[in-house]
């Protein structure tokens, strides 16, 4: 992937969610603005083969794992037409066709899934590999641990992607975790384990890569830390526990413009082309909107379809 | 108001459970509260709003997600001595609990012959109100069985105050179970330090045609169709369970042979549920009465506003329950 | 036998299990075993005797003790095409695995519109025979309430084998529930490849002057207390449930309705138990009729063989809960 | 604690189980033959004010824990003489007023429960500490890692205790845990850890004093290893996996043996003085055994004492 096509990829999950918040349904969501990076420089690393799993921030692994934002606006929104039907919502986005085997809304519940994929995958030798990504948060459960253990003594096709924005809803990293990088906690398990500026979308590309080529060799398991930054509150839904002076300080760290400067630097985009490339995803972004409020909600009848 | 009538002030659900809270933790030392996001942020729903401030870190303590070890912790350090309250903020995550609550903190005193036992509440928020099928459900029916183990449910401020002092009292294990949806309700409590007694069901509002027993929010919407059907001459009686480990069955009992017909009403599955131990129990009691139970449809929750509404029970369900199973004589042998 | 009748061959319930395990194994590549000590050990109970040396380590897994991760792996794998079995050895674990059954395995077709399913069968023994507290509990009736959730549980060999097929075959996930005082039991299991069919109650023993609904080792305790009913002229029928999720209420509900007196007998708690929920079912069906219920006393289960056998449901307790249903004159309305 | 009385406490584990095991009623057991000098020397560390949790393994732990053999005896043979009035059993042993939290049967279950023990000490500010005496099968439950993360957070007075005999069950300790060391498992949350030899009474002795000493201290918790072997089958239940070669290799280093012979060596002891404290022992587990018999059985009453 090209960096061109990162930064398009960032500015698409960025002019996705600004159109959803001011959205009247908007509703419970949690946003992925300002962790673009970490879902952007994952997907990258991924074929079609592979499939990813995400926590409950969803929108940003979903849109950089190429779904159609669409639908995806649809499944947000409630409507018949996102790929759940508008029965998963945020919290349980899932297109497994299109490699996001699914969002999961119980925080460190998709890593034994993940892994269960994984085991598929290997055990039927498909030449895909898993990827979960999850947050800081999930690093307090007793369920990376029993995964970690059995992705290591299995040598599972899977990476643990932590997205560490730093914060459990209102509980900072460091008042919830003990150990001085996450990416620590593979180590006694003989996982190979990388701690990497998260808002750094290239660093996150370029260790993925890696992992995921070992992955791909039968190599087994890696861990990947990317520290990232959360521009919005925990959900739509809470209130803001940080200081405006620590909010400017966080979204100065923005991913998007970090590599639109490089890019600039680098001479292959300029102020316009930026501007361009903004408007588009703004465009694409009202498309997606329209496309959702133009499709039907749910359908009630949905309450008896596919429940065993 | 006479001036003799116990004073009392008007607050919001969750302010009630705050107020409780700081008076328990005001006068016993051994009164922790462990969860996530209970200190400075005060809880999901601020129920614990300014405790972290006048209790500091070491009595208020934010917790990391390890809801496993949470309730172990506060199982634990309630059989050495303190009187901890663990803070589950979706009763769904009660699953990865279950181990150190059921398999330990509720068999503790039978299996040490009396040796220990665990003053440890755990307080576990149900209902649904738009956040999808893993933090949307009421597992209440699981609990009520389990041996050793107390369950409380309120259904208004009074209540959530006067539970809480009761469960941070009781000697051992207890689920207090709120709801998503009462929060943010508001209602005169007592100024006194009053305690619910557990085990206690009350009447709600009396009435002589049915009898509606339910709990929590669902007293709520009960209510709702007790009024509707007044405007047609229905007259319905509510109890509020309350406690639901041990149940009050004499109060839903005497009532139901009073009206002759009892409708339960629960937001969590039918399926051994608690409107089916409500009947079991009422009619061990009294003997046959036309009973018809209602709980959500058999599918999970979806986050989805229309599909999560046609899930839920409603007031219409109420009733049309309540009209239906009037419509029925109350000999008639299908009591469906 | 006649010369046409099928053909069976005479088994312990663990071979049953293993044989269709085996069976499974040679026709789908996909099945694969998940547990703790079902490799070269074979499983507490012998029931994966013979599995790992003919499929091997890939195929028949050890799992560290890591109840939820083994789960969570086979509901993933499930998700993404493997058809696994993952063994608790003992029900009481299931605890620690709800999370990913229930709030992701359970919900996972209805969640994704119909795009995942996760066909995983999980094998969890229940009952108590001198294990202690937390080895012991019968938990079915949590789980008969989950949308989305499939229960089976076998009292007899041929069961075993013929529930274990249709569970393995199921494109949902089903918990196979199967007991520790039935591995050591031997009956005749058809040679043929049969499926008993999911949702479907049977009929063990006709009689019409009772009915007893029960499942699993129920029906050995059931059977025994008919043996001696029978001397005393009283005829029980005795209907196996076989499927607790969803329960075959018409079967129960015929035969309850010919008999007009209804026991239920579960090793479990009582209250919001599989009795409660056959009580309210079959009288929704049939109208008022006398019912008992038999379940375990309220309390934990020792590990001491006389506490254990003094709150486990007995015989005696079938035998003495019928005669007294029948003392009672039918149109009795008190219904104890 | 002396030399000579970690023997005498080694002696009288051995000797009371060699007699429970022969025990017409010894019905489901766990025993601790051969792990004898794990419990011992942790227990030699402590002092009254101190609590030891254990899993259902807990014979060893429960005697060097300095428990009456009687009332242990009588509890295993469900009599109402024991602790618990023979409620409890080998599982669930337990007299916390002689320092023994007890017993739990549920792998790992015991871990969190530990710590919540150590909360409720170091927020009293007693002067106590906590030791939980854990299989290495606790190692693959994710409540280690909850607990361990914890327990680093608030620095409590938490000693982890792995007896690692290298199995659970039947599965071999390199089929389930990845880690090369299981004191490994403590290094990311930053708590102290050492893997000692678990059959050196004095090895596990001297490190468990040291790590006492900085949780007393204030210092937080530790994470001790013994590496330790099980003489019996894994319950008095379960078939015997190991070949009869692998037994006999795993007999000669018993922990009793060895600590004779480095009392010979040094002139502490003599045969006819071993000899001597085998009888003693064997005489106390018969007293045990004879108290036990002469109790009476648990009162069916108790089905409905205690419950709530
Ligand atoms: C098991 C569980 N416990 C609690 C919650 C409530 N909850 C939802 S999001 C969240 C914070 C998770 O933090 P992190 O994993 O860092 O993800 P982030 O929100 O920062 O992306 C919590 C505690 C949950 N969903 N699941
Ligand atoms: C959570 C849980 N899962 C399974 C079991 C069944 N079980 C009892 S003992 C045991 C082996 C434990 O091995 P380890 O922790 O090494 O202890 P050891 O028996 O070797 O002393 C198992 C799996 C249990 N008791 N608890
Ligand atoms: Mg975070
Ligand atoms: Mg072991």
């Amino acid at each position: 992937m090209s960096r061109l096509a990162l930064l398009r990829s960032m500015l698409a999950i960025r002019a996705f969610e600004d159109a959803l918040a001011v959205h009247p349904e908007c509703g419970f969501q949690l946003l992925s603005s300002g962790e673009e990076a970490l879902a952007v420089g994952v997907c990258a690393a991924l074929t079609s083969d592979d499939q990813l799993l995400s926590s409950g921030r969803s929108i940003g692994p979903a849109l950089a794992r190429g779904l159609d934002p669409g639908a995806v606006m649809a499944e947000l929104l409630g409507r018949a037409t996102g790929p759940c039907k508008g029965k998963g919502g945020r919290g349980h986005l899932a297109q497994p066709s299109a490699g996001f085997f699914g969002a999961h809304a119980v925080v460190g519940g998709n890593l034994s899934i993940a892994a269960g994929v994984a085991l598929a995958m290997q055990v039927e030798r498909r030449p895909g590999i898993v990827v979960c990504i999850f947050g800081d948060g999930a690093c307090g459960a007793g369920a990376l641990h029993e995964t970690l253990n059995l992705a290591a003594l299995w040598k599972l096709p899977l990476l643990f992607a932590c997205d560490n924005n730093g914060w459990s809803i209102s509980t900072p990293r460091a008042r919830a975790l003990a150990p001085r990088r996450l990416s620590d906690l593979a180590t006694p398990f003989g996982i190979p384990a990388v701690t990497v500026d998260g808002m750094d979308v290239l660093a996150v590309r370029d260790a993925t890569q890696r992992f995921a080529e070992r992955a791909r060799a039968g190599e087994g398991p890696a861990f990947l830390e990317g520290v990232t930054e959360r521009f919005a509150t925990h959900s739509t839904a809470t209130r803001e526990t940080r200081s405006a002076d620590e909010m400017a300080a966080i979204r100065a760290r923005c991913p998007i413009r970090r590599l639109a400067a490089t890019l600039e630097r680098d001479g292959e985009l300029d102020a316009a082309g930026l501007a361009r490339l903004e408007r588009d995803a703004a465009d694409a972004a009202l498309r997606a909107v329209r496309f959702a409020e133009a499709s039907p909600p749910a359908d009630i009848a949905e309450i008896a379809r596919d429940v065993a | 108001m006479s001036p003799d009538a116990p004073k009392s002030t008007r607050l919001f659900f969750r302010e009630a459970i705050a107020r409780a809270l700081a008076e328990a933790m005001h006068a016993d030392p051994r009164v922790v509260i462990l969860g996530q996001d209970v200190g400075p942020l005060g809880g999901a729903y601020r129920e614990f709003a300014g405790l972290h401030a006048t209790f500091g870190a070491s009595r208020v303590r934010d917790m990391p997600v390890a809801e496993n070890a949470m309730v172990g912790i506060g199982v634990g350090a309630a059989a050495a001595g303190l009187r901890p309250l663990v803070s589950i903020t979706y009763m769904d995550f009660v699953m990865l609990a279950l181990d150190p609550l059921v398999n330990y903190g509720a068999k503790l005193r039978y299996k040490t012959g009396g040796q220990l036992h665990a003053p440890v509440v755990v307080k576990a928020t149900a209902g649904a109100k738009g956040q999808g099928v893993a933090h949307s459900q009421s597992l209440e029916s699981w609990l009520v069985g389990v041996p050793g183990l107390t369950v409380v449910a309120p259904s208004n401020a009074a209540d959530a105050y006067g539970l809480m002092g009761a469960a941070l009292d009781h000697d051992g294990p207890v689920v207090y179970v709120d709801h998503k949806r009462l929060f943010p309700t508001a209602g005169d409590v007592p100024d006194a330090p009053v305690r619910v007694p557990i085990g206690r069901a009350t009447v709600r509002r009396r009435g002589d045609n049915a009898t509606i027993a339910t709990h929590s929010y669902g007293c709520r919407i009960a209510d709702a169709a007790a009024d509707r059907l007044a405007a047609e001459g229905i007259r319905c009686e509510i109890v509020d369970l309350r406690t639901l480990a041990p149940l009050d069955v004499a109060t839903v009992a005497s009532s139901a042979a009073r009206t002759g017909a009892l409708v339960t009403l629960e937001e969590g599955q039918l399926p051994c549920g608690l409107g089916a131990e409500l009947a079991y129990r009422v009619r061990e009691e009294i003997g046959p009465i036309r009973v018809a139970r209602i709980g959500a449809a058999p599918a999970p929750i979806s986050g989805n506003r229309l599909l999560e509404a046609a899930t839920l029970p409603s007031v219409e369900d109420v009733v049309v329950a309540v009209r239906r199973l009037l419509e029925r004589p109350a000999t008639n042998p299908r009591t469906r």
